[in-house]
């Protein structure tokens, strides 16, 4: 017993985040995240190599997170507590796993329709007031005059917008005569809406490109030994090589991009 | 309405004397009741009393309550004197009916009592204080206790009715009788597609996206993927279609194969029209890019769930020159359709189209529904706004607020 | 002529990844200091709201982005718990998305460094645990949080904490605020807003910002921070700059570049369509 | 055996749908006691679904290796990245913070975790830009809308472009933030409204179907 304990402090002691850690995970973050963006250049294996990791460790995170803090509190403290009621969703949850074995697969039904009755109860009531409600009201708000004349010319455009709208999503009736003029403006509006998303989408990719360049660029430091030069030339250096090699293999073809 | 002019002269002087001095003396507190705050889970009051007017400007009210199984008064809140008038209360007018001249709070004797789940007796009185001077009223008792509906949400459920019962009624409609869709002006760009690559001899790709089977874009997909598949077969052109999904790709196989058999083509049919690509989101975008690259398409379908790899796969189709025509119902991809495409289906137009095409009662009652639902939407708005506007033009206060009220949440 | 247009239109798309690149690197390394001027109006209403508020109020912070959003959300969040820290108010800080707990961390670590040394873990702000299920954890919310909140996330209970005084649901708390990159801030207007009169404001990507139009409108959201944009507003209000304001450099010129790509492209097109 | 493969749990279904349903109208405290019940059963319920995404994937790789399909060697390093995550969170205890330094499942989410997630979304920013020049064409009067739309929302977000519009466009004296603001407070508006009001109907009769059992795709073949 006291062997094994030694030898889990030993493992554990491998686990401890001194200072020469943290520059290897200088290296470790732009090594990896310099690997995906190579997928610029083309496909290769370093890309696919991180790509899989991506997939298991983000399932790891989330398995290490639901085992620490849902699984640990709610499920075995309250089993030690004495309270055995927990039980009963733990079976239904574990009940979906049968789905993987197809003669039993049906005994996941009862967790499946205990969480789908759920939320189709619960979401019934609530579209109606906040997506269709509190939206009609919204809309007719301004006509009320509280808030001025320009106002209530605004709150006329969105009405008129929001219903040309509506005679485009409308299926039941032939678009000809006045409601193919209202549903000609609707997608007006559309196209508005997709614009300013559209725009506002170009910013929110660029943000995130700059969040990794802004790491990068801390990893670039002496302070970690250079690690984005060095990886950025490792890189390179492999596709010039790949190219030579390549080259001379298939006569100079391209892979299409 | 009798009160008005007993009240103005003294409110005259209140105004006057108030600069300098408020009156010592306050006005005794009127018509207080206490009764059990209707539509909640008990733990709270409703107390009302007559508005002590501007006599009591600059007071305050306190509120205590006693449990009677042991007396002893607790204070429990304290306001304004001139604040909580009962048209401020947050009901709406069919479960609140205020009156002129009367205050109004609700107060939660939780604090106090904790949560009882059996309905509680409670004692409560007020107090209004102002310096030295203040006023009592004789204690009231009431029950607390939990209700069994809350009024308030009745407009709630009135429309949660009308919309079970519509559901019900189109489902049965669209069984015994079918039910009327217009004509999706984008399925006509279908024709269009396959006749030119027909003419030009090359093929045509269709991907049904990344979503699973059980999501409403693919199974709209699946049934645009038959009538794709009906032309095609019909023209003789060659059908690429890549897949994210094992199980998105057997429903395909025997979506293409039936429409073969229709147009009876099935020697024209080979299982390889369908194929499996990667079921990893970029790897499926970059393998797909690279085949329309190659082989240059004449015609490209992008119909589905869609997510990022959506502007990956409009631009090579762009750049290699096919028709592109898309749909999803992810709106921050349309932007990127929409661009880059000759014809896209915007979200629900998408479901149309597959309700259309597959005549299945299912999707077409769901898409009737979602019709009524629009037009009570038009009629509200357009009659709520001129209700609204004729209010504020007359100054017909009831007016506004009745109409508001209708469309809020409680 | 027309062919090297042609060939201008279909140029290789490495070159322009590679312009992208250094147009973002560039001021990384050189920042360009422009100013962040015209603040977006969502912003400032939910900075005048969170001022508004009585000091000592409790502001539920749901925190819901993950590493894949983080230069967006990120920068918000700090902004937003600076400021409530900076008012006094209580701040209980919790999330129903399991990646972002490593982000709730770093806040974490950065509380007693540079965030507010002066705040007390316990006293002025508690972090609880992750919680499968929103709608559950949102319902439960109105009625009594500690039937799923009784202990944080160090399995220390909450009931004594000094900071959850007089807290039993959201109907006694002043604000909520949900910071996400997912459709969680839809859940949590419909589940928690709309269903206990809960004010609600929130902060998104940019990417969703526009589709919280409509609950601006009504009122269903008090305020919303979209994007770095609004991290770099919420940043300027409060007088703090740090990684938000930042990156509005690098975000120029990239947008610069953008608009000269689009417009040029569409040019030659018209040039090869007319001429 | 249907009663107990498939009635009961449609049952369960309607049962626990109706019940869900009427506590938004009931405020009676049986309603709330009821809700609580079921509010921590489903946090518990769903606390195991994901394991569903999990083993699929597992599933999924193992089948890559066992058969040797090609490129099955990078199926490995699934199980490694899992473990990176997995292995130091048992060391640590799942206590990302050591007092006031990290530990080692700290670390791997701060140099691994945040690395791969953070840059696999952020690879789409150089996609928009080569989009935007080779496929983004401005084909109908609908898609100009668009692109002045995007245009002025590119331009009116940042300084430089701000900067730009007041250089040209100064002297309208129309600042382009205020275009910004009007076009996301007005037409947005309108627009993204008349989509909800679709989205919002069809969420309601799915839910019916889900409860009245005529939605039952969710169950899997019989």
């Amino acid at each position: 017993m006291e062997f094994l304990a030694n030898i889990w402090q030993w493992f554990a002691g491998l686990f401890t985040v001194t200072p020469g850690w943290m520059i290897f995970g200088g290296w470790m973050a732009a090594g990896l995240t310099l690997c995906i963006y190579s997928f610029l250049y083309k496909d290769n294996p370093f890309f696919k190599v991180a790509e899989h990791l991506y997939l298991g460790a983000g399932m790891g995170w989330v398995f290490q997170v639901t085992f620490f803090q849902t699984w640990k509190p709610r499920v075995w403290d309250a089993l030690m507590d004495g309270q055995f009621v927990v039980l009963i969703p733990t079976v239904l949850g574990l009940s979906l796993m049968t789905q993987f074995f197809p003669r039993i697969s049906w005994i996941s039904r009862y967790g499946f329709t205990f969480i789908m009755g759920y939320g189709a109860g619960l979401v019934i009531p609530l579209e109606i007031t906040t997506n269709f409600l509190r939206q009609i009201g919204g809309t007719i708000a301004p006509f009320a005059g509280g808030a001025g004349f320009w106002a209530m010319v605004n709150g006329a455009i969105i009405a008129f917008g929001f219903i040309c709208v509506l005679f485009y999503f409308f299926f039941s009736v032939e678009q000809k005569g006045v409601v193919k003029k209202a549903s000609n403006i609707g997608i007006y509006f559309l196209m508005l809406y997709f614009g300013a998303a559209f725009g506002n989408t170009v910013m929110g990719r660029f943000s995130l490109l700059y969040g990794r360049f802004d790491d990068l660029y801390k990893y670039s430091g002496s302070g970690y030994f250079y690690a984005t030069h060095v990886v950025l030339g490792l890189l390179v250096a492999y596709f010039v090589l790949d190219k030579l090699v390549l080259s001379k293999k298939n006569g100079g073809q391209e892979p299409a991009h | 309405m009798k009160k008005i002019p007993l009240f103005l002269p003294f409110l005259f002087l209140t105004a006057l004397s108030s600069a300098a001095k408020p009156p010592a003396v306050l006005p005794p507190l009127t018509g207080f009741t206490a009764a059990d705050m209707p539509g909640d889970a008990g733990g709270a009051a409703l107390l009302r009393w007559d508005s002590p007017g501007s006599a009591a400007a600059g007071a305050v009210i306190e509120v205590y309550v006693s449990d009677p199984a042991k007396p002893a008064w607790v204070k429990l809140a304290d306001f304004k004197a001139e604040a909580k008038s009962e048209s401020d209360f947050n009901r709406p007018f069919w479960a609140w009916s205020p009156a002129a001249g009367r205050n109004a709070v609700r107060l939660d004797t939780s604090a106090v009592f904790g949560r009882l789940d059996k309905p509680q007796e409670l004692d409560f009185k007020l107090r209004m204080v102002r310096g030295a001077a203040s006023a009592e009223t004789e204690p009231v008792r009431t029950v607390i206790k939990g209700n069994w509906f809350n009024a308030a949400r009745l407009n709630n459920f009135l429309l949660m009715l009308a919309i079970t019962i519509g559901f019900f009624w189109t489902v049965s409609h669209a069984r015994r009788k079918g039910l009327f869709i217009r004509r999706i002006a984008g399925l006509d760009a279908i024709d269009e597609a396959i006749g030119r690559a027909t003419e030009m001899g090359r093929p045509i790709f269709y991907s049904t996206g990344i979503g699973q089977m059980s999501l409403v874009p693919t199974i709209a997909s699946t049934s645009i993927l038959g009538e794709v598949a009906r032309k095609v077969a019909q023209y003789d052109t060659q059908l690429k279609v890549p897949h994210f999904d094992p199980i998105v790709m057997t429903v395909c196989k025997e979506v293409v194969k039936q429409s073969y058999l229709e147009m009876e083509r099935p020697d024209s049919y080979r299982d390889d029209i369908n194929f499996f690509v990667s079921n990893d989101q970029f790897s499926y975008a970059a393998s797909v890019d690279g085949m329309i690259h190659r082989e240059k398409p004449a015609a490209c379908f992008f119909i589905g769930h869609f997510m990022a790899e959506s502007l990956l796969l409009a631009e090579v189709g762009a750049t290699t020159g096919a028709i592109q025509i898309a749909g999803t119902e992810q709106e921050s991809q349309l932007p990127f359709f929409f661009t880059s495409c000759d014809y896209t289906l915007i979200g629900e137009e998408l479901y149309a189209a597959g309700a259309y095409l597959s005549k299945e009662p299912m999707l077409l009652s769901t898409l009737k529904v979602q019709d009524f639902g629009k037009a009570f939407v038009m009629v509200s708005v357009v009659a709520g706004s001129i209700l609204l506007a004729a209010g504020a033009w007359f100054g017909w206060q009831p007016l506004i607020k009745v109409v508001e009220q209708l469309f809020k949440a409680y | 002529m027309k062919s090297t247009l042609e060939k201008f239109l279909k140029i290789d798309r490495r070159l322009i990844f590679l312009a992208l690149a250094i147009v973002l690197f560039f001021p990384i390394v050189r920042p360009l200091g422009l100013p962040n001027k015209n603040l977006g109006k969502d912003v400032v209403n939910i900075y005048n709201h969170i001022e508004s508020l009585p000091a000592g109020s409790f502001i539920l912070m749901s925190l819901d982005y993950d590493p894949a959003t983080r230069p967006e959300l990120h920068p918000q969040a700090i902004a937003l718990v600076k400021h409530s820290f900076r008012l006094n108010h209580r701040i209980g800080i919790f999330t129903l998305n399991a990646g972002a707990t490593g982000m709730i961390e770093e806040i974490a670590e950065r509380i007693p460094k540079d965030i507010a040394p002066a705040k007390v873990y316990g006293k002025d702000y508690v972090i609880f645990p992750y919680q499968p299920k929103p709608q559950a954890v949102m319902t439960q919310l109105g009625i009594d949080m500690y039937a799923i909140y009784d202990k944080d996330r160090n399995g220390a209970p909450t009931r004594e904490m000094e900071v959850m005084k007089g807290i039993h649901s959201v109907k006694d708390m002043s604000l909520g605020i949900c910071v996400t990159g997912t459709a969680l801030l839809d859940a949590w207007v419909a589940y928690v807003g709309d269903k206990y009169n809960f004010p609600m404001a929130g902060g998104v990507t940019a990417v969703s910002q526009p589709g919280y139009g409509p609950y601006l409108q009504t009122g269903q959201l008090k305020g919303l921070i979209g994007g770095m944009k609004g991290a770099a507003d919420y940043e300027s209000l409060i007088n703090e700059l740090d990684k938000g304001t930042s990156g509005i450099d690098s975000l120029s010129l990239a947008h610069i570049l953008v608009i000269i790509l689009i417009v040029t492209s569409n040019i030659i097109m018209l040039v090869l369509k007319y001429f | 055996m249907t009663l107990i493969k498939k009635q009961i749990p449609l049952l369960i279904c309607f049962v626990v749908g109706f019940l869900t349903l009427s506590s938004y109208y009931v405020p009676h405290p049986v309603s709330e006691k009821y809700m609580e019940g079921i509010n921590k059963w489903e946090n518990i319920v769903f606390g195991f679904a994901f394991l569903l995404g999990l083993l699929s994937l597992f599933f999924s790789h193992y089948n890559k290796i066992r058969r040797r399909v090609p490129g099955w060697g990078y199926s490995i390093f699934v199980y490694i990245g899992f473990l990176m995550m997995v292995v130091p969170a048992f060391v640590s205890w799942g206590q990302q913070l050591d007092g006031a330094s990290l530990t080692s499942l700290g670390w791997a989410y701060r140099f691994v975790f945040n690395a791969l997630s953070g840059t696999m979304f952020s690879v789409l920013a150089f996609y928009i830009v080569s989009t935007a020049y080779r496929a983004f064409r401005i084909k109908s009067p609908q898609a100009a809308v668009l692109f002045i739309a995007a245009l002025i929302m590119i331009i009116g977000k940042v300084p430089l472009g701000q900067m730009m519009w007041d250089g040209a466009l100064g002297w309208t004296n129309v600042l382009v933030a205020d275009i910004v603001e009007w076009l996301m407070s007005v037409p947005v508006v309108a627009g993204r409204r008349g989509i909800m009001m679709g989205l919002a109907v069809g969420a309601i009769v799915t839910a019916l179907k889900i409860i009245f059992g005529i939605e039952r795709q969710y169950m899997g073949k019989d």
